[in-house]
């Protein structure tokens, strides 16, 4: 049970929690991400996500593999939504389990870190101030060069 | 030869739309593209070096383009 | 927002990640753990968990404490519960909420690796043949030594 | 002087009780108390050293108790 999506309606965490469950499984690990009020000292009202769509969910399921292969996990799910998303929704939701701890978290951590990387999705936060901007993790500024 | 180019989020901010289609020698690869992109008006905000994705996949800067791929330009990505 | 209870209810997960939900935290950190069907190659009904209460809380407190200092954490919740427990039922539940990922995930993990080593809570296996055994992770039997 | 003892878990069922009391001179040590216990009927499914609390904190072997002290003998923990 490995799946992954996106998501233009908001995701429901607990259904996920009771998707991964199985009896076979002592250990249940999840990671939420949420849209949060202020980055980099600026009051933030809102998130908007946009996605390179066939791509990431492609990107996605080959993290997933990965992760069931590096981890042994064989019950997995991630989705990420799309869209205009207030404070405090829930923008990506990782679940996995397995029969014990470590590779329940191992696993979780691996895609969250992984989809941070490569998955092609873009966020624009809308600020206080009425201005909004693309969120670029690498730190450079849009005239500057990838490293 | 003809490619399409897909853009995304400030990419496609910069050049004010989400495709183009930019005129090629054959047999010219992802760096040739990408330079090409960047002579157009409003490119100047695009890297010397973006991530550039091929049928859907990242591709080298020495991967050659052809009509019936998907190409895309692909900004710092930003999920989660 | 630290809290670390023991409880012979059912726990209420989604309840848990709403009580940690904060509109200044990006990331949600979750691990559960439940009552597996098997053990060592044996057929598990269910489980019976016990422990020292007063002392039990007491180094949940002190684990939260720890946990909160190592990785500047202020939003973590710890409930365990006791009593008999069915097949899949949650035994334990560990919340964590940050601003970054990296903080929340390291301080669920932190919780659980120290609550099981630490923490003097007991659980008993019953075996689809009818026996009962106490769980004993040390690996030793009841008349080894501690090591 | 009597010091009260709880048991929990498989020591609880070992010595059949939850709790019990062993008479000991004063100034006796967490060591003493635990070698009285041992040579109690039922009690030799106790190991050597178990984990001792005094007060609901871990106490060293050397820690000396006193019939105002909650002591607990903790078999090994399985939480989670």
């Amino acid at each position: 049970m490995i799946r992954a999506a996106i998501s233009r309606d908001p995701i429901d965490v607990p259904a996920l929690l009771a998707e991964v469950t199985s009896e076979g499984c002592g250990a249940l690990s999840l990671f939420v991400g949420t849209v949060r009020d202020s980055n980099d000292g600026r009051s933030v009202t809102g998130m908007e996500y946009t996605a390179y769509e066939p791509m990431a969910v492609r990107e996605m399921h080959v993290i997933l593999d990965e992760a069931a292969r590096a981890h042994d996990v064989e019950r997995l799910v991630l989705v990420h939504r799309l869209g205009a998303l207030a404070l405090g929704e829930v923008s990506v939701a990782i679940v996995a389990a397995h029969a014990h701890r470590a590779q329940a978290m191992d696993a979780t951590r691996f895609v969250i870190e992984e989809l941070k990387r490569r998955v092609p999705i873009w966020k624009r936060e809308h600020y206080a101030d009425g201005t909004r901007e693309w969120v670029d993790p690498t730190g450079a500024h849009a005239v500057s060069e990838v490293p | 030869m003809t490619i399409t180019v897909l853009l995304f989020a400030s990419y496609a901010d910069a050049l004010g739309r989400r495709s183009i289609d930019v005129d090629l020698p054959d047999g010219a690869a992802v760096g040739d593209l990408v330079a090409a992109l960047r002579a157009l008006p409003g490119a100047g905000q695009l890297p010397a070096r973006p991530l550039v994705a091929i049928n859907e996949r990242y591709a080298r800067f020495d991967a050659v383009v052809s009509p019936r791929d998907e190409v895309a330009i692909i900004p710092p990505v930003a999920g989660g």
